[in-house]
Parts: structure tokens; C-alpha cells; sequence
């Protein structure tokens, strides 16, 4: 049922309301039709997820100006969900009193349905930036779009990079090892390549898949484990700091893979990889979506975020960024052409999006009857000089691949 | 040299004295005596500081005390031999002893004292690095008097020294007590153990329901039909 | 006439200390038997474990011609045996009336029933006026009487007794002494421990004096007070 | 046994030390205090963010750090007992615990706002070397850490052994009664052991440092981690503390390398459920 | 609850009865909103009664009631899910699951004699321990989680509590009132009373006939139960779950801060405190927006700023200060 008809300011209703709720002092902001469209960005800016909510949170900083260049009009509401489902619900609810015509979230699976569920019951569509977790576009969810593969999608693109490593580079591995965190990220990661490396073909063996609890403070054990074995390659499956731990003990290891490549994992490329490790960072591989160094969005975002966000590098945060960035492009341009912001017509707008220009690499981005880009390939992303750069596939390449990465020794 | 005066003790809702006043003269033993839960304890912890009282003022040597803490109370020389010995079981007979005079006032003396302590109980220098908890109930007695001497007291509170030793060493207990007595260290004696008290003591006090029902010499007292009575039931 | 109670050759130490060592003695029905002795004697530790807080080193408790050594302490009031606790244990944040209460209803799960029965044992002890106070706010007297009550709640047919009078002026000493008698009178066996002479003398049938852990007398108060071993022990020889 | 298995119980040794010098902190002030330190993963990232600055600004190595960052924790420790834990002194436990609770959850995100979620690393010229012995391979970062670990761990019990505050203290913790009655300033030698117990904290945090990168997050998991190891070794036992690093960091990295590295704290936590259910007073603890 | 209502003064019931009118009437005149943060509210009472009653009346200590909550949830949505069993039936599944989770839990603990702190720690041990448990479990997705679908055979109806947030609304405070008129109900028991007294002093309860680990173990059955239900309608509210969420010790905690600010051991305690503890939460992060701070965490500092106050002040929690204030009668109860 519909509540909007009889609906109070929400000031005049805490007021009413016994709910000892007279701190809460937010200006009810005026339902004013504007030729903006309204988008809340519900982000995990503190909490557990923080880190890669900030930097989502970087990009939607960026878009308005950048949108505006490209004769979008937006108007953000930030709203931090705390890494906590129950905050994401109640802000959701909130922000479309405040007048949000749509959703933009919410990087975590669970903070993403907390929200999804509000959409679906009051008509507004929500966005997916990132969240791989496949049940998203299964579950029915009539209101929800995702623009960003899910597990399976990650690993079946990230196989085919690397087999395009194989081809480019000639090297001949045998033997490989699968290391993911045991979280909702790398489960979805682990039943695509369970399910899909047997047929796909690659010229090597798996030797195990290790799970290791991304509450563990340490992953020295796990290095152990994978020395015993031996592997040519490292599959890896991780979060940023546990990346680190992974490099650095593999290093006083003194474990020498011919290459360490994750097939869509954050972690390899971020910041603090770069920081913590200096020279060691270079090298590793992640095969995963990527921004499109030759899109002229993607340039236009590069110059506005050099611009609005100094200390911070648009190579390294270009997946969060451009994901965030994309997800807002998409609802402004349906929001252009369904002419209203309604949310069953802006949901139809959503569903029939042909959106060429954009800014991570890829065709053109459409939705499945699920709501879901099926299309979001995969490029190969090597730490050169410690930015992450651009090596497969050749027509958007900036450098060639090199495998196997030099040694260890010599690098300090 | 100690004086309460009308000092009234609450624990939470519940009063443990009510107006309850006493004087010690310099160099006497004074008794304390009362039936369990009459508040004996309540007063010697309220005078040491360990509890602080609702209302009255317990002057020491002039000085109002209630109201410090008992370290300050312990450092202006109110030494205190509690019930149930309070020793540190874990602890060495030897550190027991360091414990007693971590007292500022006591601490250049420190190595005299304990000499003193020793010679007075030879038993405690045979057992100088044992653990505390082993000692037996008598030499355990022996050890918190010993403590309490390190703190240099020219007053010490002794409650119930006595309970759970044998009649021997009871009587080993209380010819210590008279013997610092004579070496001029005021004494207040809370015991059970009527008779021996009253007997030894200069003046007492009867406590009864945290109330001071009766005062008046140890003798005095011991002659009391209703002492006798109450408390020795003949 | 079979003992209600009846106590052989109990045993109990600490780390090799005896505390209580080859006690035996019975109480008959419808008495009231007194425990004495100094302090350290061992009677606390004898009356834990006829009631069930603490299991003996060796020997018999039977009561009512069951055997009730190692029994829990619930089992134990389950059985009939009530207790008072000489360091008093209250529930200090329940009403003088909910502690009775609490009593009650081992007999009861009606509530309006547990509360007449509070009622009326609350009346006998004098504390129905103060029945809506907490119990941590009484005096330490009242709180004497409140385990008393709490203990005559549960209907036993036996009642511990431990120090009930100890800090009680004469005059509520006196009344204790005969609230206690009716009960005596209406049936209820009463097994004490007291340093309140006045009270032994005035209500014991019989005394048991312990000492160091062991009886070393048993008899009427008569006998007894002029054991002088009694008096050596429990006055102290000086009193002599 | 296998050199493999061999290198695994090394590093869990190693690791499990500097733990242990973590979870010393919290035996040592319920030890005493009977104070639960809900809050004590979050001061040991504070300690780890304060090891980061000092490498950062004045590049000075956490093994030197770690003298000025246990000091200033002693300060800390001293200031916060005297002002915010001392009316919660034999107070009801979960009172104690909504109050470190909110402290945590102050730390937490002061951190976050400080210093934004990013883990902070310190890259000391030796981050990476690592000693051979024979076929093992032991971080040279982990050696030097839990060298650190014991001699802060030794100074500790020669502290409270040989000291007369050590004794006062271990006195208090014998009983409070007693020290009262001696005149012992029990407030003052509670705000120096609440202050010893940070000042422990802070050196394994700073220490923790050269192994983790600091970073929010890892508050909590180290909290629960001290829990685990001081019940497992003793509730209030210093030697028990270390022995339970120890022990959690050989159990977690043996069930990691056989079992399954993403269970193994299931190990940790099925060990504590053991000890506490069989000897609830810890391996080395004195029931308390 | 009749004693409890015949206790209350005029005022007091006039108080009970505007609330209770307040709260029916709220979906006729507020937004979804406020609707959602008094779901929240509600849900956050209802966890609090589960919890106090094992803490508040029996005196035991858990800080791993996440445990049931997630035990709960999975059995109902996993039912659910793979056997289209639905949550009516399912939460007479989930009750047994959790409650002979809580009764392992309680008999491991009490028969051992492990008490205050230690009894603590092993509740977090053993929900830490499920939580990992689950996150290997694949059936029930592992660390990947488990998802309910919004338009599968029969899920939007409200017998599959599908439906929009009126129906959680209602349900939520029928679950919030109920339980504390159970609560208010067992309080005036002879098995309330026998709670008290084992709180109070366990020793003298035993010698008054209370066999203290059966009552203990009642006390953990009713909460873990009733916990359990509470997992139930989390997991249909969000629709998903995942071991690191629901199982996670932060759980633990959030669901025990209502209690014990609002009155640990109070019947109207729990209700009082998450009346007080998500309106804060959320009236925090209102303000920031109101004064344009960004400032991921500040809200959070405040709030464990205003947790410390709190304790600090009314350690006894704010109901019986409260209703001392109001006048209310049965401030203790």
C-alpha cells in the first residue's frame, strides 16, 4: 500500500510521537520538482567495509560536475550505512521521504538487499554499484538493476584474461593454487570457479582451493600451505589488507610463483597494497573490469577527480570510482529519457538502457530481464611502477603483460 | 588520643552504628565488646578509614580522620590487626612484612622493624620465604601483628584476635598484646571472648545493635550483672 | 522414639585440616538440641552439611530415616530441613515480603497461596510491617528474623538454626526465644547454634559442645555448664 | 615431522608470543582489578597507529618505539582508571561492559576519522628478510617481535616479583581487604596496574605493527583474541598469558596448514570452550 | 501483568494505554520512515526482553545471544528456501534448534559451575564457533549467504511473511508487547520469583528448595526461544543472511545495549532503552546531515560517548529513574 497520500511532514510526526525522538533535528527538506534527478548514494563510509566505501564515495563526489558537463542534472544525498543492514534500511526509507527518486548502493550484498527491499515496496529503483554476490538479480527484485558482474561473471572473464596472459606472454604453467576469503565476496568467487574452471579449458591444474577467514590476523600459515605445494600460479581471491599479508609472506617465504593474478578481487590495486609494499606490489595481475582508458567519460571523470580529489589517484581508485560513477550515469540517463522520475517509469527508462558511452570497459550497457548487465568483461590490470595499468585486451592496452614477474630478490 | 564522637555507619540502606561515641587513652587498652553483627568490625573499619561514616567526627591525636582514606589514616599511626588476619596468603612471610611498611611514616625504619618483629616471633623468621597461606592459624596471628608493627603504630585496633585458635595460643596472643602495651603502644581489643578482654582491658565499651549500651572500666564491666548475663550466660 | 535426625561419626576437612571430625548425635522429634562451642569449632561446617551446602569427608546423615548426606542443599529443604545462614543471606533486592514468598513456594506454585502463607509466618515474626521494605534495608536483627522466616516459609519439619540471636538485644532475644517455643510447641524440631547462653539455657533440651571439630560434651544445659572442660573450652580458661 | 610442519609451529610460536604479550595486559588488570578490558583490541591499534606515526614522521624503528608508546600507555592507562574506571570498581560486570563497550566504539571511529580506513603499514628496511635455517624460512620481523615480546613479558615479572609496588600489587590482587588494612594506597596501585596493563598493550601493539598493518578493523578481532588466550592460559596468570599465545598460535596455525586455514579459529574458540568447561581457572590460573 | 496493572497508578496505566494508542495508531499518521526505525525500535525491545530475562532475572550473563538469533533465522529461511516450508511452521523449527542450542550452552556452563565473566565468554565462544561453523556450511551457502526471493510461489503473502512494512510493523509490536506482558507474566510467577532469589543470592535459594541449575536452564530456554523468533523475523525483514552478520559478535552486543540503558531486570526496561538507543542512532545522523558533517564515524563516537553517560549516571539503567520520576509505582518491577 501506498502511504504517500497521507503522509506528514516528518518533523510534525517525531514531534507527535513519544519516541523520545526530539534530537532529531533534520530540516525536512521541501518535495520540490526540480529537473535534477535525486539519487541517494548509500555507501559503507564507516564500519567494517569503510575503506572500499570511501573510495565509492570519492566517485559520487566527483559525478554531479562531471554529469553536468555531459547535460546531466543530479542531486546527491550521501548517506553512510555504516556497514550495518539496519542503518541502510531506516536511511533508505529516509532519503526517499527527503524526496530520493532513486537509489545508488551499496557495495555490501547485505546492506544492498537491507535496501532492496524498501525499493521494491515503495517503487524506486535502486542501482547496484558493486556487489558481486549472484543473488542479487535472482531473488526478483523488480525494482533493482546491477551494473557489475557477478561472481561467476568475474571468474568466467577473469579465466579467459587468463588464458590471454598464456597467449600473450608464451609462459607454461602447470600447476596453480586457489587462495579467496572465506566472506560473502569470495564464496560467490569460489562456486564460479568450481564450477567453472573444470571446463574452461586452461592449461594448468588446480591443486587445491584454500579458504582462509578474513578475520584472521595473520596468513603466514596459509603461505606455508601453499609453498608445500608448489603451485606455478597464485589464484588469489582478497581484501586489501590481506593482500599485503599475502605478498609479504610470500616474500620472507622465499616463495617464487611465476605470477600472482586474481581473477576480480580487490586488493592488488589498491593504495595501501602500493604503500605497504613499494616495488613488491608490482607485477601482480587482476583481471577484472576496468576503466576504459580511452572512453572520453572515463577522461572527463579522470581530469574532474585529479581535480576535486588531490590526494587521491584516479589509476588506483578507478574501479570503485568508476563503478559508483557509471551506476549514477545510468540513472541519469534514464532519467533523461523517461522525461520523469517516477519510479515505475524510471524503472522502465532503466530497463531499456543502451548506454554506449561510459566508463568502464565494455559494449554498450543493457539489462537482462533480471535487471542484470550480462555483458561486463574483464581486462588485465598489472602493477607497473606501482599503478595499476592496463595489459589485456591490446585494443584499450596503455603496456604488454610480463610474466613470469621478476624475482623478489633485487627488488628491495 | 582517639576520640569518636557520634559517628553513624550505613552499608546501602542498612545502618551498622548508629551515634556511636569512645575515647582511648594514651597508653590503655580499651575493649570493644559485643555479640556478632553488633558492629564491632564496622567501627575498628570505619576508624581506619576503610569505610567512611554518614555523620560524627573520630578525632585522632586533634585531627579529624574521618574522612581520609585509609592509607592517610594507616600513615598518622592507627595500625589495625583485622579479623580474620587479612595476611597475603601468596605472598612471602617476608613481603608480608615489606607491605606493612610501604607507609611513608614507616619506610626509613623499615630494616629496624623488621629485625624487632623477627626477634619478637622466631617462628616467622623460620618461615621468612614461605608462602603466607601455608603458615598455621597461630602463626598466620603472629604474622599480622608482626605486619602491623612494620607501619610504625603508636595505636593498633585488634579484632578479634583470637577466633579459631587454640586456647594455648590465645593466651600466646594476648600476652603479646599486654607486652606492647607496656612498650607503649595504645590498644583497642574487640574480642568475643568476653571475659579475657574485659579482663585485660583499662576501660570498654558494650556495643550492641552498632550502639554503645555500656561503658566503664574492664573490671567494672566483667562485675556488670547484665554483661554476665548477655554475654556468658551465668 | 527414632531420631528425626540422625548424625554418625561425620567428617569433614580442608586441606588436611579437620574441621569437623567423628561427630555423631540425634536429634529427636518434636526437640530442640543445641550446638555450642567457640568460634573455629566447627559447628557452621557441621550444620553446611546437614543441610546439604557441603558434602561430608565421611559419614551418615539420615533424616527421617533417609539417607541425606550428599544431597544437594535444595534436595536436602525439599526433604523438610529449613536453615538460616549465620552470615545472613538475604535476597536484598526483593521485598520483605517476596523473600518469604520465595520460601513458600517450594510447597506451592500458587502465588496467592505462597503469599497467605508468608503472611501468617511474617505476623508470627513480627516483620509484617515492614514487609513492603527491600530486605537490603533492614537492620541487621530484622534481617535475622527475615531468614527465619523465610526458612519457617518452607513448612520444615526441621529447623537450622545458625546464631539466629546473635546481636539481638535481651528483650528481642526474649521474644525470639518465645516465637521459637510456639513453634517447638506446634511440632517443629529445632536444631540450633548459638552463643547466646541465655537462649541455649532457656530453650535447649539438649547440647551438644563442640570443640576443635569434636564433641567433648553432650547432655542436658545443666550437665553441660558445669563441665568445666565446657567452661575451659567455651569462656576461656581465664574466665575461670 | 616434516621441516614444513616444523616451520608452521615455529611461526605459531613467534606469533603466538606477541599475542600473548597482548592478552598479558588484560590478565594483568582483571588479575587485580577484576575489570574485564572489553576495550583492549582497540587500544592496541591505537598503539599500532602510534608505532605507524612515529616510523612515519621521525623514523624510528618500533623496537625502539616501543619503550616512549608503553610509557605514554602507562600514562594513558594511569589517567583513564584515577577519571573513568575507578567508580566502576567492583561494580556489576555488564555495567563494566557497556562502559569499555561505548569506549571502544569511541576508539574505533576516532581511528576511523583520524586516519580514514586504510591500513597503515610501517616498512622497515628488514619487513621482508628472513632467516634460513635449515629448510625453514622464520621471518626475521616475527623473530625480532617476539624476541621484544619476551623481554617486555620478563621485565613485567621481575617488575611485580622483585619490586615493592610489584608486591603492593600482587598484594591487592591477594586481598583487597588486607591491603586496606596495611594502609596500602590501593586507588593509586590500581591506576598503576591498569597503567602497567596498557603500558603492556602498547608494546604489543607496537610490536603487533611490524607484523599487521594497523588499521580500525582489527579492534575487535584482537579483543576476542586476548579473551581466548588469557582463559585458555589463565585468567590473571602472567606466565598463563604467554603459554596461551603460545598455545593459540601453534593450535590456529597447525589446524590452518592440516585442516583448513579459514577454520581455524573455530579451533581457538572449540579450545577455549574446553578449558573453560574442564578447567575453567585456565591452564596456569589459580581458580579466582 | 494483572498485578503489575493493578500496581500502576491511575497515571501510570493512562501512560500504558496512550502508548499502546499511540503506537496502533502511528501507520494512520506517520511516514515509512519513522515506521522503520519503530520496527526497529520494536525489535530491539523484543530482543531486549528475550535477553533480560536470562540476565535480568536470572543473573546470567550472555554476550552470545547472536547465537539463537542466528540459529533461528537459518532454520526458518533455510526451511523456507530449500523446502518451502514457511516461517509459521518454520518458527516452531527454529524455537527447538535454538533453544537446544541454549540449553547446551547453559548445561556445559552451569553444570561446570562456570559463572559471571567465564559464563560470558563461553556464550561469545560458542556463537563465534557457529559462526565459522556456518560459514562452511553449504547448504545454506556458506560464507556466500543465503537468499530469500521476493517473488517465488507464494512469497509476497503474508502467511510467508512477504508483505510491506505495515505487516512488520504489527508484527514487530505484537512481538514487543507480547513479550513483555510474558515477561511481566513469568515475573509474577512462582518461576519469577524463583529467578530473583537464585539472582539474588543462589545459595540461599537453594536452601529454600530451588534447584538453581533448572531454573537457570528454564530461564535460558524461554530466552534462547524466544531469541530465536526474533531471528525468524529478522530474516524475512532483510531477506538475507550471512553467517559474518547475523552470527557476529556485534550482534551480540547491540541486542543487550537496550536492557541494560533502560533497566537491566525490569519488565519495562528493555522497551524504555530501545525507546532511547535507535531514536539516538538515528536522530545522530540526522543531525550531521542538518549541520552538513561528513564525518564517517563521528555519529558512532557519540553514541558510545552517550553509552558511557549513561552508565556512568543510571547505572541502574533510566526506566526505574524514570518511573521514580513520574511517580510511577512498580519503578522496581
Amino acid at each position: 500500500m501506498s502511504f504517500d497520500h497521507r503522509k506528514l511532514s516528518r518533523r510534525s510526526v517525531l514531534a507527535g510521537t513519544a519516541a523520545g525522538a526530539v534530537l532529531l533535528g533534520a530540516p525536512a527538506i521541501v518535495r520540490a520538482q526540480t529537473k535534477a534527478l535525486k539519487i541517494a548514494v548509500l555507501l559503507p563510509q564507516s564500519g567494517y567495509l569503510a575503506q572500499a566505501g570511501q573510495s565509492c564515495h570519492r566517485g559520487a563526489l566527483v559525478a554531479p560536475s562531471v554529469l553536468s558537463d555531459f547535460g546531466h542534472q543530479v542531486e546527491l544525498i550521501h548517506i553512510d550505512m555504516e556497514s550495518n543492514p539496519d542503518v541502510a534500511r531506516t536511511q533508505t526509507e529516509r532519503a526517499i521521504n527527503e524526496g530520493a527518486q532513486c537509489i545508488v548502493g551499496a557495495f555490501d550484498s547485505a546492506g544492498t538487499l537491507a535496501i532492496a527491499q524498501v525499493c521494491e515496496q515503495r517503487q524506486v529503483p535502486l542501482i547496484v554499484n558493486i556487489g558481486a554476490a549472484p543473488q542479487l538479480t535472482e531473488q526478483g527484485y523488480k525494482f533493482l538493476v546491477r551494473n557489475f558482474p557477478t561472481g561467476g561473471m568475474l571468474v568466467k572473464n577473469g579465466l579467459h584474461q587468463i588464458q590471454a596472459l598464456i597467449d600473450a606472454t608464451k609462459i607454461a604453467p602447470k600447476t596453480a593454487v586457489f587462495l579467496h576469503a572465506n566472506d560473502n565476496f569470495g564464496m560467490a568467487q569460489r562456486k564460479g570457479m568450481d564450477a567453472l574452471f573444470p571446463t574452461a579449458g586452461l592449461p594448468f591444474k588446480l591443486l587445491e582451493s584454500i579458504a582462509y577467514d578474513p578475520k584472521a590476523q595473520d596468513l603466514s600459515v596459509e603461505v606455508t600451505k601453499i609453498r608445500g605445494l608448489n603451485p606455478d600460479l597464485l589464484l588469489v581471491v582478497t581484501r586489501a589488507a590481506d593482500a599485503i599479508k599475502l605478498v609479504r609472506d610470500t616474500v620472507r617465504q622465499k616463495f617464487q610463483p611465476m605470477g600472482i593474478i586474481s581473477p576480480g578481487a580487490p586488493g592488488l590495486y589498491d593504495e595501501e597494497f602500493y604503500k605497504a609494499l613499494g616495488p613488491l606490489a608490482d607485477y601482480h595481475i587482476d583481471a577484472l573490469p576496468w576503466a576504459n582508458p580511452k572512453s572520453k567519460v572515463t577522461q572527463a571523470l579522470e581530469a574532474a577527480f585529479k581535480k576535486q580529489q588531490p590526494n587521491y589517484r584516479f589509476a588506483v581508485e578507478c574501479f570503485n570510482v568508476g563503478f559508483t560513477f557509471d551506476a549514477l550515469l545510468i540513472a541519469a540517463d534514464a532519467f533523461k529519457r523517461a522525461g520523469t522520475a517516477t519510479g515505475p517509469e524510471l524503472m522502465k527508462a532503466l530497463m531499456a538502457t543502451n548506454l554506449v558511452d561510459h566508463t568502464m570497459i565494455g559494449p554498450p550497457i543493457k539489462f537482462d530481464a533480471k535487471g542484470q548487465n550480462v555483458d561486463i568483461p574483464s581486462g588485465c590490470v598489472q602493477n607497473r611502477a606501482q599503478t595499476p595499468t592496463v595489459v589485456l585486451p591490446a585494443e584499450v592496452a596503455t603496456m604488454t603483460p610480463v610474466l613470469p614477474m621478476p624475482p623478489w630478490q633485487g627488488r628491495t | 588520643m582517639l576520640r569518636v564522637e557520634n559517628i553513624s555507619v550505613f552499608y546501602g540502606d542498612a545502618q551498622a552504628l548508629d551515634d556511636v561515641s569512645l575515647s582511648v587513652d594514651e597508653g590503655a587498652i580499651v575493649a570493644i565488646v559485643g555479640a556478632n553483627g553488633a558492629g564491632k568490625t564496622s567501627l575498628i573499619r570505619t576508624i581506619a578509614g576503610m569505610h567512611r561514616p554518614a555523620s560524627g567526627r573520630i578525632l585522632f591525636r586533634d585531627t579529624d580522620i574521618a574522612g581520609l582514606s585509609s592509607h592517610q589514616v594507616c600513615n598518622l599511626g592507627v595500625g589495625q590487626v583485622a579479623e580474620g588476619r587479612q595476611i597475603f596468603p601468596s605472598l612471602t612471610v617476608s613481603e608480608n612484612l615489606d607491605m606493612g611498611a610501604m607507609l611513608p611514616r614507616a619506610r626509613a625504619k623499615r630494616e629496624q622493624n623488621r629485625e624487632r618483629v623477627l626477634a619478637m616471633f622466631p617462628r616467622l623468621k623460620e618461615r621468612i620465604a614461605q608462602a603466607a597461606g601455608t603458615l598455621s592459624g597461630g602463626e598466620q596471628q603472629m604474622l599480622a601483628i608482626g605486619r602491623c608493627l612494620m607501619g610504625e603504630p603508636s595505636l593498633i585496633m585488634f579484632d578479634e584476635p583470637s577466633l579459631g585458635l587454640a586456647p594455648t595460643i590465645v593466651h600466646d596472643v594476648l600476652k603479646t598484646i599486654r607486652d606492647l602495651n607496656a612498650a607503649g603502644i595504645t590498644c583497642v581489643l574487640v574480642e568475643q571472648n568476653v571475659a579475657v578482654s574485659l579482663k585485660i582491658a583499662s576501660q570498654a565499651y558494650v556495643l550492641e545493635n552498632g550502639r554503645v549500651t555500656l561503658s566503664g572500666t574492664g573490671a567494672e564491666l566483667l562485675a556488670d550483672e547484665r554483661v554476665r548475663q548477655a554475654y556468658l550466660g551465668i | 522414639m527414632t531420631a528425626l535426625l540422625s548424625v554418625r561419626d561425620l567428617s569433614k576437612h580442608f586441606r588436611g585440616l579437620a574441621a569437623v571430625s567423628h561427630v555423631s548425635f540425634d536429634v529427636n522429634p518434636g526437640e530442640i538440641f543445641a550446638i555450642i562451642g567457640p568460634n573455629g569449632a566447627g559447628k557452621t561446617t557441621l550444620f553446611n552439611m546437614i543441610a546439604g551446602a557441603m558434602a561430608p569427608n565421611g559419614g551418615t546423615i539420615t533424616f527421617a530415616g533417609e539417607h541425606i548426606e550428599g544431597l544437594r542443599s535444595d534436595q536436602v529443604a525439599q526433604r523438610g530441613i529449613g536453615r538460616t545462614f549465620q552470615v545472613v543471606k538475604p535476597f536484598p533486592a526483593l521485598t520483605v515480603e517476596d523473600n518469604v514468598v520465595v520460601g513458600a513456594l517450594m510447597r506451592t506454585n500458587a502465588l496467592g497461596e505462597a503469599r497467605k502463607v508468608a503472611h501468617e509466618v511474617l505476623t508470627q515474626l513480627d516483620l509484617i510491617g515492614k514487609r513492603d521494605q527491600l530486605a537490603s534495608s533492614l537492620t541487621l536483627p530484622d534481617r535475622k528474623r527475615l531468614e527465619v522466616a523465610r526458612a519457617l516459609a518452607t513448612r520444615p519439619q526441621l529447623l537450622l538454626l545458625d546464631e539466629v540471636m546473635a546481636g539481638l538485644r535481651p528483650t528481642e532475644t526474649d521474644r525470639i526465644v518465645s516465637i521459637l517455643r510456639d513453634l517447638n510447641r506446634s511440632g517443629l524440631t529445632i536444631l540450633l547454634i548459638e552463643h547466646v547462653m541465655r537462649a541455649v539455657t532457656a530453650l535447649a533440651s539438649r547440647i551438644l559442645v563442640l570443640h576443635h571439630g569434636a564433641a567433648i560434651a553432650e547432655g542436658t544445659p545443666d550437665d553441660v555448664l558445669r563441665n568445666p572442660a565446657v567452661i575451659e573450652s567455651y569462656l576461656g580458661a581465664e574466665a575461670l | 615431522m616434516t621441516a614444513i610442519t616444523l616451520n608452521v609451529i615455529v611461526q605459531g610460536v613467534l606469533t603466538g608470543l606477541v599475542y600473548g604479550l597482548m592478552a598479558l595486559g588484560l590478565s594483568v588488570i582483571f588479575g587485580v582489578m577484576r575489570v574485564v578490558n572489553f576495550a583492549h583490541g582497540e587500544f592496541t591499534v591505537i598503539a599500532m597507529y602510534a608505532a605507524f606515526i612515529l616510523f612515519e614522521v621521525l623514523h624510528i624503528d618500533p623496537l625502539i618505539a616501543l619503550l616512549p608508546i608503553a610509557a605514554v600507555f602507562f600514562g594513558i592507562g594511569y589517567l583513564l582508571q584515577r577519571t573513568l574506571i575507578t567508580p566502576f570498581i567492583g561494580r556489576a560486570e555488564h555495567e563494566q561492559f557497556i562502559l569499555l563497550v561505548g569506549l571502544a566504539t569511541v576508539i574505533v571511529n576516532g581511528i576511523l576519522l583520524i586516519f580514514g580506513p586504510d591500513a597503515r603499514p610501517i616498512n622497515l628496511p628488514y619487513s621482508f628478510d628472513s632467516y634460513t635455517v635449515g629448510s625453514l624460512f622464520i621471518d626475521k620481523v616475527r623473530v625480532l617481535a617476539a624476541i621484544a615480546a619476551l623481554a617486555v613479558a620478563a621485565a613485567l615479572f621481575l617488575f611485580f616479583r622483585y619490586t615493592r609496588t610489584g608486591t603492593a600489587i600482587r598484594a591487592c590482587a591477594d586481598n583487597l581487604t588486607g591491603a586496606g588494612v596495611v594502609g596500602l594506597n590501593v586507588k593509586q596501585l590500581y591506576a598503576v596496574t591498569f597503567g602497567l596493563g596498557l603500558a603492556c598493550v602498547g608494546a604489543a601493539g607496537t610490536l603487533m605493527a611490524t607484523i599487521a598493518d594497523a588499521s580500525p578493523g582489527l579492534a575487535q578481532a584482537y579483543t576476542l583474541l586476548a579473551f581466548t588466550i588469557v582463559i585458555v592460559g589463565g585468567l590473571g596468570s602472567m606466565v598463563g598469558a604467554l603459554v596461551g599465545g603460545i598455545l593459540i598460535g601453534v593450535s590456529e596455525a597447525l589446524a590452518g596448514f592440516y585442516i583448513q586455514p579459514s577454520m581455524k579459529s573455530m579451533f581457538s574458540f572449540a579450545l577455549l570452550i574446553i578449558v573453560l568447561v574442564l578447567r575453567p581457572q585456565g591452564l596456569l590460573g589459580r581458580r579466582l | 501483568m494483572s498485578g503489575l496493572w493493578h500496581n500502576a497508578g491511575w497515571h501510570g496505566k493512562a501512560i500504558a494505554l496512550l502508548l499502546l494508542l499511540a503506537f496502533l495508531a502511528a501507520p494512520l499518521v506517520s511516514d515509512r520512515y519513522l515506521l522503520s526505525v519503530l520496527i526497529l525500535v520494536f525489535y530491539f525491545a523484543y530482543l531486549g526482553q528475550a535477553w533480560n530475562l536470562l540476565m535480568g532475572f536470572a543473573g546470567q550473563l550472555s554476550l552470545g545471544h547472536a547465537l539463537y538469533l542466528g540459529l533461528g533465522a537459518y532454520t526458518a529461511t533455510a526451511l523456507w528456501t530449500l523446502f518451502g516450508i514457511g516461517p509459521w511452521i518454520g518458527v516452531f523449527i527454529a524455537i527447538p534448534v535454538a533453544a537446544a542450542a541454549g540449553m547446551f550452552v547453559g548445561w556445559l556452563g552451569w553444570r561446570f559451575a562456570i559463572e559471571g565473566v567465564y559464563f560470558a565468554l563461553l556464550t561469545i565462544a560458542f556463537a563465534e564457533f557457529t559462526r565459522i561453523g556456518f560459514d562452511h556450511l553449504q547448504i545454506t551457502g556458506a560464507s556466500g549467504g543465503l537468499f530469500l526471493s521476493v517473488n517465488g510461489p507464494g512469497a509476497d503473502k503474508w502467511w510467508n511473511l512477504g508483505g510491506g512494512p505495515l505487516l512488520y510493523y504489527y508484527l514487530s509490536l505484537i512481538l514487543a508487547v507480547g513479550a513483555t506482558f510474558l515477561v511481566a507474566r513469568l515475573r509474577q510467577s512462582s518461576l519469577g520469583y524463583r529467578w530473583l532469589a537464585v539472582r539474588e543470592n543462589p545459595e540461599a535459594a537453594q536452601a529454600v528448595g530451588i534447584n538453581i541449575f533448572r531454573a537457570r536452564m528454564i530461564a535460558m530456554l524461554i530466552s534462547s526461544s524466544m531469541t530465536a523468533v526474533g531471528g525468524v523475523f529478522y530474516g524475512f525483514y532483510y531477506r538475507n543472511l550471512f553467517p559474518s552478520q547475523v552470527f557476529d559478535i556485534s550482534r551480540s552486543i547491540e541486542l543487550i545495549l537496550a536492557p541494560i540503558i533502560g533497566g537491566l531486570g525490569t519488565i519495562f526496561g528493555p522497551v524504555v532503552g530501545a525507546i532511547i538507543l535507535t531514536p539516538l542512532g538515528e536522530s545522530l545522523t540526522g543531525l550531521m546531515e542538518a549541520f552538513g558533517i561528513n564525518a564517517p564515524g563521528a555519529k558512532l563516537i557519540f553514541y558510545g560517548i552517550v553509552l558511557m553517560i549513561i552508565i556512568s549516571l543510571r547505572p541502574d539503567g533510566v526506566w526505574p529513574w524514570l518511573a521514580r520520576h513520574l511517580k510511577l509505582d512498580g519503578a522496581r518491577k
